[in-house]
């Protein structure tokens, strides 16, 4: 690797997340080939290549959706490989799917409160006699995912089927849910996806907001350079499954080797110079 | 947000189920209907009951099963065996059976109990990363399993110590309180040991069988439960090689018919409470997540083994109650009455009221045992062979007319999930979402 | 025209995908759709293969409307989709697949011309024409899905998403085929992210935003207009 | 020299040792377990229950293709597929028993029954539902099974009692060692084996086949290519009903009693063996046929009480495959795309 791509978080002190030689195997297909990656505390990172470049793999590895091939996933200290999804969403990581993963024929506040479940504060026999903790501990979970929906503005949509929100409602939806968790690490995928420029800018922003409110790390994996240029402090950009550079969006934007992975050779000499241009 | 007052759901939940069980027994009573049709009643509760179950696995959970027969019939016998050892002490003692099936039930708690003490899956991990240097994967596998084996032998014979022991005990103290109590009452509080019997026979066996095949999922762990419900007639059919008194192909004979309106009708209203305040709370909403998605749900934190295996136990458990108020209705077990054409019924019977939708489960219930029965009784001389011809037919008419069952998921009175109080919403300084309508409209 | 798209709306359950989007083909063109993910490009070429029904609007071919055609009488008519993420028949071997692409022809020779063309033009799928689908790279699987696609000899050629993880020096080859294709009379419709690549070999191009159509024009306008260089090239 | 002292001291060796122990004592108790099966009755009890459990095999394997078939396209557990081999076996029956026929023309006869039948089914109760939701398709399955095991138990149909099958062809019994072999068994080989074949070229080689096996992977993308999806389908119910129907003359044939309820168990075992296999795959229903024909012969021959407890022995060996290989023998994992 050049002088020029050394990984900027050598000089972080506070790891949250180190991701050592990951790889990814489907089948004799190598996904995913000694990746990693160090996302600081308090974060905001981005993880960008083409369609098929393998970052979805990496998240779906991070979760525990997939097990890795090799490698080592640390997460505050503590390797992650091995460890069930949900084990490592209570560990405090929370993430978003490209394609909406809502519990569609739920209403949207159920979607919010099934968040919460781990923090339900009454056990199955409460539950079923609505005897002890019950009653106290279900008010509060539903004030809390009440005041959650109101952040986000969609607490005049609670009683909704979550498969009646339009697209954009539906795409916060997912994020609220997701922080729900109480996550310290937010992996957010492709949250851009099908947005005309003016929900994007939104968008940016509300990440933006997330981060400062909730005190978060956040790990955003998006295609489109110019959603991960306007709000991502640092960039690692993925090709064939391996990393092919990092830096910060100025560092990234007039990388040769990101260029040409976007816009392919013969295009990317030309366009170089706008992007740089601009 | 705020609503007018409105009557709590409740409340005609209660009057309907009031007058449905006081129209059932005046009726009985006023001689209006016959003692047939009571029967019918009975058995329509009972069959709601394992309905119930059937839809918090399926409805509720997404996990399709086909064994629920099995539990239903593991209930039928088990509690059929205690009542007929009252009466007859075939077991040699009149609490004999009772005494023995709660020590193994407690034994088998505590030997699993043990065993999990024992974190077996740390052990294998730690036994596998001290040996990972020096053997193949495959070895490893064999040692850790023989060991894994022999500890879990152990953890076995604790409870099998323990279960012996217990036994003593219970039917000493049994024993001691059938001879002094009243018979009539005695009758009463034995039906009520033997139907809690029955449920956590079922309920444990759904355990022990849901702990390995429900990590299969879909249609795999449908066939597998499958297996289990032909499993479960087989041995059935060959009960008798066992105990006796089980009497196998013949089919067991001289329960006590101890099985009345009142009973099925209270076992319904608790098994529908219990359900009820399951599905509407914390609990339930992660087992409805379970079936939404599951992989949304694992990333909500939602423990998916533990709620399938939660869901299936109940389930379990609520077959296993119906089993043993059938087998008291009717006095007469069959291993043919738990086949796996009758094992369909359930399904039937949940996919036709509306998949996750309690309301739905009762009323098909209902019905459906309501026509079966009915058109045994319609059906001109001569025509009774076509019973199951015209079923079929309405069977086919009902998936081509309404996919989604008569109430698809919605739920009526009480049963719907409760709306979250009245209260003002405090909505932050800074909204995240700039009011943009002209976007908003578009999406 | 060959092909006239009118006002075409298509929906997911609640989710409008498009939203009245017109646009048409020439005899002959290479036409683009450019725009983000999820912006309802593959919607549209689903909807006019006929694996979606729109819920208002129009598609017409060689000015026949076919929203209400079954896709198998779609591709008889001369339109053949190279879908998204190739979907090999990954079981079947190549020469399988090829001759799944000839489906709705019976004539033998004519099916035999057909696959010496396609190999002519990939001598690479002449090679492994034993092998099974799965087992291709991803380079070789677009060609073959491409080769597919030609198998019908279709008047119109629905691309979607041809460069998608393929490497630039592949991403060369695709666009120097499809340039080739058109070359010999096919007509191109051409869905891709990679803007500034499809805008180099397409005659026009329409800019897709959530299911609306926001721009048009030739390539070059499209490719010297700062608002596309801005939202889809970076910047 | 040193390094071999040091190597044979480290616990490495010693635990290659422990490891070659046990499997050395695995694969003593297997052969001990087969010697002892084989001693129980002497080893011409054993080689004619091998047999006997491959015939039977032979005829699951002609039921389980066509669930495996018709699973791997429309991925529905056809639980009236069992009913199809019962009208297999009656439609025989009345053209050898009342009509007269041989045995060639009566199993074509079968075959046609059975495929007109399936197809119509097809047509009537499946295809309508093809967007529903699975398991309504799959309670229609259920109810279609009722409906032709009720329906042709009725009594001017066929009827409930159980009815002696007359064979087209006197048996002959050929004695080799100790074994028997009857011209039964020959007649079922030759037949499934040839249907195979048939099945093989069709499915492989021919145009509609190579559209079967494509839609079975991805629909959509077949329908892209211009396969009329629905008519695969069509074809699908109607080869698997062929297979079924004669697999209902063999059975018929080899255990002359038939009911209309006789397609329960053998539909059964047949769709477990195919899950075995690893359902949809057409060799993995084959093997999963053999095993389970073997098994089922086997449990009956040699475990204590075996005729009755045969069923159990078979789902337990399911149940078993299942927890080792959640997808059959042959069936691949199943990777769900996030």
């Amino acid at each position: 690797m050049d002088d020029q791509l050394l990984p900027p978080e050598a000089a972080y002190s506070n790891r949250l997340l180190d991701i050592q030689n990951l790889s990814k195997v489907f089948g004799g297909l190598r996904a995913v080939s000694h990746f990693d990656i160090a996302v600081p505390e308090g974060g905001l990172y981005g993880l960008i290549g083409p369609n098929g470049a393998g970052k979805t793999t990496v998240f779906n590895m991070i979760t525990g959706v997939y097990a890795p091939t090799e490698g080592a996933i640390y997460f505050d200290g503590t390797d992650l490989v091995g460890m069930p999804p949900h084990l490592i969403t209570r560990r405090g990581i929370a993430r978003t799917f490209q394609n909406i993963r809502l519990f569609q024929n739920l209403t949207v506040l159920d979607n919010v409160r099934i968040a919460y479940h781990t923090h339900a504060g009454y056990g199955l026999v409460e539950a079923i006699s609505r005897l002890g903790r019950f009653s106290r501990q279900e008010r509060i979970l539903t004030e809390r995912a009440q005041d959650f929906l109101a952040v986000f503005g969609l607490h005049n949509r609670q009683l909704e089927l979550a498969k009646n929100l339009p697209y954009g409602e539906q795409r916060r939806l997912e994020i609220a849910r997701a922080l729900a968790t109480q996550p310290r690490l937010l992996l957010l995928d492709e949250p851009a996806a099908g947005m005309n420029p003016a929900e994007t800018d939104t968008l940016m922003e509300l990440i933006h907001f997330i981060r400062d409110t909730f005190k978060l790390t956040i790990l955003l994996i998006e295609h489109q350079m110019r959603v991960v240029m306007g709000i991502c402090e640092w960039i690692t950009v993925m090709d064939f499954g391996q990393v092919i550079a990092r830096g910060t969006p100025r560092d990234i934007q007039n990388n040769e080797r990101v260029i040409e992975a976007y816009l392919g050779t013969r295009a990317g000499r030309g366009m170089a110079l706008h992007v740089a241009g601009s | 947000m705020r609503r007018k007052f409105s009557i709590p759901s409740w409340i005609p939940t209660v009057l309907v189920a009031a007058i449905l069980y006081i129209g059932v027994a005046y009726a009985r009573a006023q001689g209006k209907i016959s003692p047939y049709w009571y029967q019918v009643a009975q058995l329509a509760a009972v069959m709601a009951i394992s309905s119930l179950g059937l839809n918090l696995i399926y409805g509720f959970n997404g996990q399709f099963s086909l064994g629920h027969i099995g539990f239903y019939a593991v209930g039928a016998y088990g509690s059929a065996l205690i009542t007929k050892d009252y009466l007859t002490k075939w077991s040699g003692n009149p609490v004999g059976a009772l005494s023995w099936i709660v020590a193994v039930q407690i034994g088998l708690l505590l030997a699993f109990f043990v065993i999990g003490r024992m974190r077996l899956g740390a052990l294998r991990r730690k036994m596998r990363d001290a040996l990972s240097e020096a053997l193949k994967p495959g070895e490893i596998g064999i040692i850790s399993a023989i060991v894994l084996l022999i500890l879990a032998a152990a953890g076995l014979a604790i409870g099998a110590g323990a279960s012996y022991g217990l036994h003593l005990l219970l039917v000493q103290g049994l024993g001691r309180l059938v001879a002094i109590t009243p018979k009539p009452v005695m009758e009463q509080v034995i039906l009520f040991l033997a139907l809690l019997n029955g449920g956590t026979m079922a309920a444990l066996l759904s355990y022990l069988v849901g702990l390995p095949l429900l990590r299969l999922g879909s249609d795999y762990f449908g066939i597998a439960t499958l297996g289990f419900a032909v499993m479960m007639y087989t041995a059935l059919q060959n009960s008798d090689m066992v105990i006796p008194t089980m009497k196998g192909a013949r089919g067991m004979v001289g329960i006590p018919r101890w099985t009345s309106w009142p009973w099925a009708f209270g076992a319904l209203v608790f098994s529908v409470i219990v359900m009820r305040n399951l599905v509407r709370s914390s609990h339930g909403r992660a087992m409805i997540s379970v079936r939404e998605d599951e992989i949304a749900a694992k990333t909500m934190g939602v423990d998916v083994n533990q709620l399938k295996t939660l869901a299936f136990t109940f389930g379990g458990f609520f077959a296993g109650l119906a089993g043993g108020l059938y087998a008291h209705l009717y006095g007469f077990l069959h291993p043919s009455t738990f086949n796996m054409v009758k094992g369909f019924d359930p399904l039937i019977i949940i996919v036709f009221g509306g998949l996750g939708s309690m309301t739905g489960t009762l009323v098909a219930a209902f019905l459906f045992t309501f026509i079966i029965e009915g058109l045994r009784v319609i059906l001109p001389q001569g025509f009774e062979d076509w019973r199951f011809v015209i079923y079929p037919i309405f069977l086919l008419l009902i998936m081509l007319l309404r996919q989604q069952g008569l109430l698809g998921t919605s739920e009526w009175g009480w049963f719907r999930a409760p709306l979250p109080p009245a209260r003002e919403i405090p909505v932050p300084d800074r909204t995240v979402v700039r009011q943009q309508p002209a976007a908003e409209k578009e999406s | 025209m060959l092909l006239e798209v009118e006002d075409l709306h298509v929906a997911y359950g609640a989710i409008r995908a498009l939203q009245g989007i017109t646009f048409h083909i020439e005899e002959g063109e290479i036409v683009t759709l450019i725009g983000a993910n999820g912006a309802g490009k593959s919607t549209t070429l689903r909807t006019i293969s006929g694996l979606l029904r729109p819920i208002a609007g129009d598609i017409r071919f060689q000015g026949q409307s076919i929203i209400r055609t079954p896709p198998e009488r779609i591709v008889k008519m001369g339109i053949s989709q190279v879908p998204e993420g190739r979907q090999i028949f990954s079981k079947l071997t190549v020469m399988e697949n090829l001759e799944m692409g000839a489906y709705t022809r019976r004539d033998k020779a004519g099916i035999a011309a057909a696959m010496e063309m396609v190999f002519a033009s990939f001598p690479r799928l002449q090679e492994r024409r034993r092998q099974l689908g799965g087992t291709l790279s991803g380079g070789e699987q677009q060609m073959l899905a491409m080769g597919r696609g030609l198998m019908s000899q279709p008047k119109l050629l629905l691309l979607d998403e041809p460069s998608m993880g393929l490497a630039p020096i592949l991403v060369d080859e695709i666009f120097e085929i499809i340039r080739r294709i058109n070359a010999q009379g096919t007509s191109i419709l051409l869905v891709e992210q990679n803007a500034a690549m499809a805008l180099s070999v397409a005659h026009r191009g329409y800019v897709l935003e959530t299911g609306r159509i926001v721009l048009e024009g030739t390539a070059t306008e499209l490719l010297e207009n700062p608002q596309v260089r801005r939202a889809y090239l970076g910047g | 020299m040193t390094s071999i002292t040091r190597s044979l001291a480290s616990p490495k060796v010693l635990l290659r040792a422990v490891a070659w122990a046990v499997y050395i004592a695995l694969g003593v108790g297997i052969l001990w377990g087969v010697v002892a099966l084989v001693r129980l009755q002497g080893p011409v009890f054993f080689l004619q229950a091998v047999l006997d459990g491959l015939r039977l095999g032979f005829v699951y394997a002609l039921i389980a293709l066509g669930y495996t078939m018709v699973y791997g396209i429309v991925r529905l557990i056809n639980f009236a597929h069992g009913d199809i081999f019962m009208v297999g076996a009656f439609t025989s029956f009345y053209a050898i028993t009342q009509y007269k026929w041989g045995f060639f023309p009566a199993i074509l006869l079968a075959m046609f029954v059975c495929v007109l039948l399936n197809v119509v089914i097809e047509r009537v109760a499946y295809k309508p539902l093809r967007n529903a939701p699975r398991i309504a398709a799959l309670i229609t399955a259920i109810g279609v099974s009722f409906f032709l095991e009720y329906f042709t138990a009725l009594k001017w149909v066929f009827s409930a009692d159980y009815i002696t099958y007359q064979r087209p062809f006197k048996v002959v019994v050929w004695n080799i060692k100790g074994i028997l072999i009857s011209n039964i068994t020959v007649i079922i080989v030759i037949t499934t084996v040839l249907l195979l074949l048939i099945l093989r070229y069709i499915v492989y080689n021919t145009r509609m086949g190579k559209a079967m096996r494509a839609t079975a992977l991805d629909k959509p993308t077949a329908r892209l290519m211009g396969i009329n999806v629905d008519g695969v389908i069509s074809f699908t119910f109607a080869l698997g009903a062929a297979l079924a129907g004669a697999g209902g003359v063999l059975y018929a044939i080899a255990f002359p009693q038939i009911v209309t309820f006789m397609g329960i168990m053998p539909g059964l075992k047949a769709f477990v063996a195919a899950v075995l296999g690893g359902i949809g795959n057409i060799m993995g229903a084959f093997v999963g046929s053999l095993l389970m024909g073997m098994v089922d012969v086997l449990v009956v021959s040699f475990v204590p009480m075996g005729s009755r407890l045969r069923d159990l022995f078979a789902f337990l060996v399911l149940i078993i495959v299942f927890l080792v290989k959640p997808t059959g023998i042959f069936g691949e994992p199943e990777v769900e795309k996030v």
